[in-house]
């Protein structure tokens, strides 16, 4: 099942579709290591997401995938290693100042706020491109309702991309999870960003719920461009979606290739697979 | 030096009686996350039972009717309001509470009038002279009770299920219900607890040095506040260690006030805050206080 | 929805402009402190309501604005004990500078509040309080120490707000004195404040400050400055603070530290939750509440059974306002978890379409959200 | 398939009849019948928002912690009645649930959420032997007993809800997604211990996502929509069908053979965003 | 509106050729109270209002004033200066005069009001800062002249000499201020070391002060704060061996402490300067109230504030009378009457010069001493005098 996420020849080819490469970075992680109290979470990790790719990273339960992310996204600081987007230097920025860069992700626990709309939660994602201060929006100055009104716009359109038009006044807190994952992703989209970073995106959906997020996730790439790095235990969906894997382990990187050899990688069947039979099982 | 010693010893002493207050604080903090403004009602309460009923009965059966008293008042207050309120936000508890506070207050200082109600502790005005170092009698009691307390608490934290299922409920109730854990009982329990305790806090704090029980006694639970969060709002050991540490400041302020003139007059109350301030910069969870830590 | 809310406000406008040709002077007065009071709550409810950071020291930064515009304002003086300082500034300057240095207290404070959360940060703030009282007894040449001292008038281009019984302002037949005309400036500054933060809450900074409160790491992540946020808010919450507490020494006409003391800022708090967390709405219905209920009580205690006059035994007037004060707010946490505003929402749509989403509104205060954390 | 109608009460299992549930004005589950028999394991499915959690909150009796109650019917376990009991009482009774979304006790450490979990054994005696079983179980829980548990990765704490249920010894486990997050082998020695712990007499009642794991390992299954069971029977049937296939197995549908890509022509495409 | 044709602001004449103005009507004449019945000094502002009407009864009995009857219009302000504000704005506009206001943060708070109003006012308070007012009329002496009197006495009856280091004890505020001004202005003429701790009124516990005046070595302390605080510290000396004279203002001292376990020490040396007689002395006038008042409020304690709200009382009702004679009831009218009495008073026990008001109306403090047995729990221990050293002070004004 190697090159299924090809669309079979009725589209353009997916060359054209990805963007010059120079707008989007590649993400290079140079030995990372994070250390917590009397606990080596990563450990040395290395490996780099190719403009445009889809990038998995799976691993046993605490492997250190989220706390990868965690890094990546400045929520945890590296004991020591280096992160490159382009020529930024990600290990000593602070969250905002990374997604300042144009990298978003979404949570593995859902992170929304409850109370809120979901129009105003994804605008909440046009955060790091919108300008409008406590005084401007205070006043209600002719920029900043100009502002809104154009990023409204937008919000709306990747609402509808993402299928949640209908719920848009709606409190988050009211909406079933699956759609919740569903804004976590949409949110992050509205971020515009250069790389998207997916913590188990369709974690408690059953099968036909997974298959729309795969749908989603490659429609996202086929427009956009994107890179996108993506955590998840499904190994359907990762064999399915991504260019590349990374493996993790107790917080080593164990693997990393194309998903076909890493799927036969013994070692990563001895720590994450497990006999094919159950895998089969588990998973489809 | 002697000066210095009897300040010590003194603030050592207030500071015991702070402590019992604060651990009232954490014992409920603990099992409901709620900081407890209605505390000083409870004080009160436990000090005007003991003032009314030891000419009748004796100093220490007027005692544990003070303190049985304080502790089915506090056990009311959970189960007539804090049981009901069914709010996420622990900040909005804070704020019943301080109504319970108000309602109580009034009706109890309304009682009281204007007496100064005498509590017929057993200790009177004695003082032990150690060399030139005086030391009331009561003080040193508060002292070893304050001690004694505290020691079984920790104890029964440690090596009982209840500082466990305390916290469980606290964290999350309903998760906690699926354990088997009786929400009510555990929140009552420890309501019922604080007010124990805020009665023998009252009557250390009403009998010499000071006076006796009188309106103005609420006051001084404020001060336990500073000591409750220093030490850290959900540790023992933190309310006994906040408890000292702003009784000896208030102590050493107040008592070296005259060479400390150019800081401003009235120095003692503001130290235990400027303390609390100070320790809060530097550990945002208190000395002992679990901290909050969060990931994603 | 936008018809009704347009009658709303037009009647509002028009109570708001024929109240001091009909009430008398101390209804006047106790509609300035709500409003003052309405101010300081909107400021408050930015930070406690919408950000989450639970404030018990909103007083101190009142006092700051307080005592702020009559140093400011005042002619330096000799008193009796102590000399008074002042700067003798143009009263409307001495206002807005007041309301700065307010600002700026806040900013003062703010690494404080960055680092610290719930209960922690609320007592932290609660030290402000006393502080404050300290350094207020203590700064006697600004403060006038524990008399405080008498606050000029605020004069904007001749017009003085305070009676001048020389030159009286007598309109419609009704002598307009100091409190007729502060009652107008009360009036425009609270549509102010509270036009503004409504238009922060609504705008790109409310989602941000919402979020924080909600889930302080994904707002990091979505690219808000969270620090950065939190300490702007905690500024902007001061400064409201400070405006109330002009508004009020205004009124007052004496400025006390007193006055600024621990009840003060517990009813800050209360008033928020009574009137609705994180609402512009909310809080002005909390401090209209809180601030008129014991003065109703109080006055209307003739009328109340079970109320003896003072000097007699049993439950006095001002007792029995404290009690209900007290019950107030326990029943209004316990029964009406969205508070005053909750139940105004509910009326209003009870009364209105039986719109199908009607759970939302009941909702939008306490979520019971399913998060998977 | 027929829906499946539980017969008369008996005292040997689970029994739910004609069950309602309402959250204030929201209907969740509308006259819904189930039995799980003693010693059996038995699976409910359904999509999101059909009413599965709010299936188990009736029977642990957490419906008033979300503002919702029982309108309709019954639930008995044993001779017992579950209906209207407090959560405490349910759980003396031996059916403890582990709650959708771990709910760990994030503040307390691994082994104090263990401790929790045996706060409610009704034999305390057995709670180091239980111990014993569940950290052999998941060694990963001895290894981070003193860590605060809010620090575990996601499927770290799955493993202690499910270990924290397990030291009260329940006669009835209810498990809300019991894989959720887990890794796939992970989610395979979880089968297994459920399996274990049904050998060991253990009845379960499992809600799960992963249809073909549930379906592996139950006897008989409920499929709910909206509130009602449209679908029930032996387990092994129910994986047949080509409802349950598409459905919940997210197979078995002429879809599936299309590319993934650019098969939702509902999709607007995403234009690029130019500032 | 009421408010559109005013409602009685101005000044009127009424039909028996009295002109009237606010709180004066053709049969009444409203007095108000501002008083604390809930707040820290709520068992002083209960006597002094229970006093006051007593006293209003009786007037009202024997006719009134001016063909007038007397009506008393009490607000609480629980000690509160906004809710003082607000009762003023309240009140304010419908009586004559205030016959008492519990306390000097209070009246500040509204001394431009009452200026400008020219309400005869009494507060119950006896701060400097409250002199200098034409309308505010502070009784007796106050808090700093009590305190030189009361070295004077420590000097001349307790052998403190130059040299000596005496404490004082007093309250942030101004009456412990006021106070001070006294005590280091007597300490000073004398050679003395005077050594300050000043307290809140929340604090209880005198310990440390009682350490820091031993420290110091003091031979005696003045004491300027609450009966709690006096309580403590007496007791907390004496306990500790400190046997010394102390000397407290009127308002350090309640009879409420004496069945309380300081109450043995408060017995043996300690006294306090007052400018009013206490309520236990032998004035037959003091003596008839007493009776009065058990009369009328058979359940009440007796403490200060029941001589201080009756001749209090008596000063408000006298200027009223004063103003009849001249027919002018109108606020300005009242106080420009009260303002022409130099000597008020006598049959309670001190002259009152009201001609002045930028000095204290007395010179004279009693010095008083707790008596278990003693009506008011106190007795006169030596009889008001003037002492030498007031003589040369200069009070400060407002
Ligand atoms: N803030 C922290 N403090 C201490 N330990 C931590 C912290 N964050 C993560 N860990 C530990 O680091 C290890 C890796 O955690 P991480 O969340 O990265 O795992 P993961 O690969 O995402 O696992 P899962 O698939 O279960 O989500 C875990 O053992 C976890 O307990
Ligand atoms: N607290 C609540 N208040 C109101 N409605 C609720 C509440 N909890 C759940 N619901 C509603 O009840 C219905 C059933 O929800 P439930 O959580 O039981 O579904 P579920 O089958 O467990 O879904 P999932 O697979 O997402 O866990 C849904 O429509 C949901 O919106
Ligand atoms: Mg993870
Ligand atoms: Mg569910």
């Amino acid at each position: 099942m190697s090159d299924t996420y090809q669309p079979d020849g009725t589209e353009d080819v997916p060359a054209a579709a990805v963007p010059p490469a120079e707008a989007i970075p590649a993400l290079e992680v140079r030995d990372v290591t994070v250390r917590f109290a009397g606990l080596t979470a990563l450990d040395s990790v290395s490996f780099t997401v190719a403009p445009g790719s889809v990038h998995a990273v799976i691993g046993p339960n605490g492997a250190g995938k989220s706390t990868c992310f965690n890094v990546l996204s400045g929520v945890y600081r590296a004991t020591s290693g280096s992160v490159r987007f382009g020529t930024a230097e990600l290990t000593a920025l602070p969250p905002h100042r990374i997604a300042a860069l144009g990298m978003a992700r979404t949570f593995q626990n859902i992170a929304l706020s409850p109370h809120l709309s979901v129009r105003d939660n994804l605008m909440l994602g046009r955060h790091r491109l919108t300008r409008a201060g406590f005084l401007s929006a205070g006043l209600r100055l002719p920029s900043a309702r100009r502002e809104a009104a154009r990023h409204g716009e937008r919000v709306a359109e990747i609402a509808a991309f993402v299928g949640l038009t209908g719920h848009l006044a709606t409190p988050v807190g009211l909406l079933p999870y699956g759609v919740q994952k569903r804004i976590e992703l949409a949110r992050a989209l509205c971020m515009e960003p250069r790389l998207l970073m997916l913590d188990e995106p369709v974690a408690g959906m059953n099968g036909g719920e997974r298959r729309e997020m795969a749908e989603l996730i490659v429609a996202v790439r086929e427009s956009l461009g994107i890179s996108i790095l993506l955590v998840e235990h499904d190994m359907g969906m990762v064999m399915r979606l991504a260019d590349a894997v990374t493996v993790l382990d107790f917080g080593k990187r164990i693997a990393d290739g194309p998903p076909e050899l890493v799927q036969n990688d013994p070692e990563v069947i001895r720590a994450y697979l497990g006999a094919t039979s159950e895998t089969e099982e588990a998973s489809t | 030096m002697i000066t210095f010693i009897e300040l010590l010893v003194n603030g050592i002493s207030i500071g015991a009686v702070y402590a019992l207050i604060a651990l009232g604080f954490v014992v409920i903090f603990k099992a409901t996350e709620v900081v407890n403004f209605a505390h000083a009602s409870l004080l009160l309460v436990g000090g005007f039972i003991i003032a009314k009923t030891h000419e009748s009965v004796g100093f220490w059966p007027a005692l544990l009717l003070g303190l049985a008293g304080a502790a089915v008042l506090g056990a009311l207050i959970e189960f007539l309001v804090i049981r009901r309120a069914n709010v996420v936000n622990h900040s909005v508890l804070a704020i019943v509470t301080i109504g319970v506070d108000i309602v109580l207050t009034t009706e109890l200082t309304r009682q009281i009038g204007t007496e100064v109600l005498a509590l017929g502790d057993p200790w009177g005005s004695q003082v032990l002279h150690l060399g030139a170092v005086n030391i009331p009698l009561a003080r040193i009691a508060a002292l070893l009770a304050a001690s004694a307390v505290i020691a079984a608490f920790l104890l029964a934290f440690k090596y009982t299920n209840w500082g466990v299922a305390m916290r469980a409920t606290a964290e999350d109730a309903e998760t906690a219900a699926l354990m088997g854990v009786r929400r009510g009982r555990v929140s009552m329990g420890a309501w019922a607890v604080a007010g124990a305790l805020a009665a023998l806090a009252a009557l250390f704090m009403c009998i010499f040095p000071t006076p006796g029980l009188d309106r103005t006694v609420t006051a001084t639970a404020m001060k336990a506040f500073p000591a409750a969060i220093l030490g850290g709002l959900d540790s023992t050991t933190g309310a006994l260690a906040g408890g000292l540490i702003i009784g000896v400041t208030e102590s050493l302020v107040s008592g070296y006030q005259g060479e400390l003139v150019f800081l401003g007059r009235g120095l003692g109350d503001v130290a235990p805050f400027l303390v609390m301030i100070i320790v809060l910069l530097i550990r945002p969870a208190g000395l002992f206080g679990t901290r909050e830590l969060a990931r994603v | 929805m936008s018809k009704s809310t347009l009658l709303w406000s037009v009647a509002l406008a028009a109570a708001a402009v024929v109240i001091p040709f009909y009430l008398d002077a101390s209804w006047l007065q106790d509609g300035l402190f709500a409003m003052a009071a309405a101010i300081g709550a909107i400021g408050l409810n930015l930070l406690t309501g919408a950000t989450g950071q639970l404030s018990m020291g909103h007083a101190f930064f009142l006092a700051v604005g307080a005592f702020g515009y009559v140093y400011f304002a005042s002619v330096p003086a000799e008193g009796g004990h102590a000399a008074l300082d002042g700067l003798g500034l143009p009263t409307p300057v001495a206002a807005v500078l007041a309301v700065l240095l307010a600002g700026a207290a806040g900013g003062l404070f703010s690494p404080i509040a960055a680092r610290l959360k719930g209960a922690y940060l609320g007592i932290a703030t609660l030290a402000l309080i006393f502080i404050g009282h300290f350094v207020m007894s203590n700064a006697t040449p600004v403060t006038g120490g524990h008399n405080g001292r008498p606050v000029p008038p605020l004069e904007v281009f001749g017009f003085v707000f305070a009676d001048t019984p020389d030159a009286p302002l007598v309109i419609a037949g009704v002598p307009f004195g100091a409190l007729e005309r502060l009652w107008f400036l009360g009036v425009v500054l609270l549509l102010g404040a509270g036009l503004f933060a409504r238009g922060v809450l609504r705008g790109r900074p409310g989602r941000a400050m919402n979020t924080i409160r909600d889930h302080e790491i994904a707002a990091g992540v979505m690219g808000v400055p969270v620090a950065r946020y939190r300490a702007g808010v905690f500024v902007l919450s001061s400064m409201y603070g400070g405006l109330a507490g002009v508004l009020i020494a205004l009124v007052f006409q004496q400025t006390v530290p007193d006055y600024f003391g621990l009840l003060l800022a517990l009813s800050y708090l209360a008033m928020i939750i009574i009137g609705g967390l994180g609402s512009v709405a909310g809080a002005v219905i909390g401090a209209v509440f809180v601030s008129m209920l014991p003065r109703l009580l109080t006055r209307y205690s003739d009328a109340l059974p079970l109320i003896v006059q003072p000097g007699q035994e049993g439950v006095g007037a001002a007792e029995a306002a404290q009690i209900l004060y007290g019950l107030a707010v326990v029943v209004v946490v316990l029964f009406l978890p969205g508070g005053l505003l909750g139940l105004v929402t509910q009326l209003r749509l009870r009364t209105g379409r039986r719109i199908a989403s009607a759970p939302a509104a009941k909702h939008s205060l306490t979520p019971t959200p399913e998060t998977r954390n | 398939m027929n829906v499946h109608d539980p017969g008369p009460p008996g005292d040997s299992g689970l029994t739910v009849r004609d069950l309602a549930v309402s959250y204030g004005p929201v209907t969740a589950l509308r006259g819904i019948s189930l039995e799980v028999p003693r010693g059996s394991v038995v699976t409910v499915l359904g999509g999101n928002g059909a009413g599965k959690s709010t299936l188990l909150r009736a029977i642990s009796g957490t419906l008033r912690f979300h503002r919702g109650g029982i309108t309709a019917g019954e639930i008995g376990f044993g001779r017992a009645r579950l209906s209207g009991a407090a959560t405490s009482a349910v759980v003396a009774h031996g059916v403890v649930q582990v709650p959708e979304g771990r709910k760990i006790f994030a503040r307390m450490t691994v082994e104090e959420n263990l401790r929790a979990g045996a706060l409610g054994a009704r034999d305390r005696r057995s709670a180091s032997e239980s111990r014993e079983r569940v950290l052999t179980l998941f060694p990963v829980l001895a290894e981070r007993a003193r860590q605060r548990a809010g620090l575990l990765s996601g499927g770290e704490q799955q493993m202690l809800a499910i270990g924290r249920a397990l030291m009260a010894r329940p006669k009835l486990l209810l498990l809300d997604e019991p894989t959720l997050g887990l890794a796939p082998m992970m989610a395979a020695r979880i089968a297994d211990t459920v399996r274990e712990i049904n050998a060991q007499g253990t009845t379960v009642l499992l809600v799960e996502q992963n249809a073909a794991l549930a379906l592996s390992l139950a006897s008989h299954a409920y499929v709910l929509e909206v509130g009602e069971v449209v679908l029930s029977g032996p387990a092994a049937e129910l994986a047949e069908s080509d409802e349950v296939r598409r459905r919940y197995l997210g197979i078995g549908d002429d879809r599936d053979e299309a590319p993934l890509a650019g098969a939702a022509p509902a999709r607007p495409a995403l234009s690029r965003w130019s500032a | 509106s009421e408010k559109a044709t005013g409602g009685g602001g101005e000044a009127a004449a009424s039909g028996d050729g009295v002109k009237t103005g606010p709180g004066v009507t053709a049969d009444t004449i409203s007095i108000g109270m501002m008083t604390d019945l809930t707040g820290p000094y709520a068992s002083f502002g209960k006597s002094l209002t229970n006093a006051q009407q007593l006293y209003f009864q009786q007037v009202n009995a024997a006719g009134g004033v001016c063909g007038r009857q007397l009506e008393a219009v009490v607000r609480d302000h629980g000690y509160d200066v906004q809710k003082a504000v607000a009762a003023y704005t309240e009140i304010g506009p419908k009586v004559v005069a205030m016959a008492h206001v519990v306390g000097s943060p209070m009246v500040n708070a509204v001394k431009q009001r009452i200026e400008a109003d020219k309400m005869l006012t009494i507060p119950q308070a006896w701060a400097t800062t409250l002199l200098g007012s034409e309308p505010i009329q502070v009784t007796a002496t106050t808090y700093d002249i009590d305190m030189i009197n009361g070295v004077d006495f420590l000097a001349k009856e307790k052998g403190i000499k130059s040299g000596d280091k005496i404490g004082h004890l007093y309250f942030e505020g101004d009456y412990g201020e006021s106070a001070l001004n006294g005590s280091k202005f007597a300490a000073e003429k004398l050679g003395l070391e005077l050594v300050e701790q000043k307290i809140k009124a929340t604090d209880q516990d005198m310990t440390a002060q009682v350490a820091a005046f031993k420290k110091a070595g003091v031979k005696a302390v003045l004491v300027s704060v609450g009966p709690r605080q006096t309580a403590s510290l007496v007791g907390v000396s004496l306990a500790g061996g400190m046997d010394i004279p102390f000397v407290g203002s009127n308002s350090a001292y309640s009879p409420q402490l004496l069945p309380t376990p300081a109450g043995p020490a408060l017995l043996k040396d300690f006294y306090y300067m007052t400018g009013g007689a206490p309520i236990g002395s032998d004035l037959p006038a003091l003596k008839k109230l007493a009776d009065d008042y058990k009369a009328k409020y058979p359940n009440e304690a007796i403490d200060s504030g029941v001589a201080a709200g009756y001749t209090a009382a008596g000063i408000v009702v006298d200027a009223l009378k004063k103003a009849c004679e001249s027919k002018d009831l109108t606020r300005a009218g009242v106080v420009a009457a009260h303002r022409s009495q130099s000597s008020w008073g006598q049959e309670y026990g001190g002259t009152m010069d009201f001609t002045v008001f930028d000095k204290p109306a007395s010179l004279r403090s009693y010095v008083a001493k707790p008596d278990k047995d003693a009506l008011g729990g106190a007795v006169v221990f030596k009889d008001a005098s003037e002492s030498d050293l007031v003589k040369e002070y200069q009070v400060p004004v407002g």
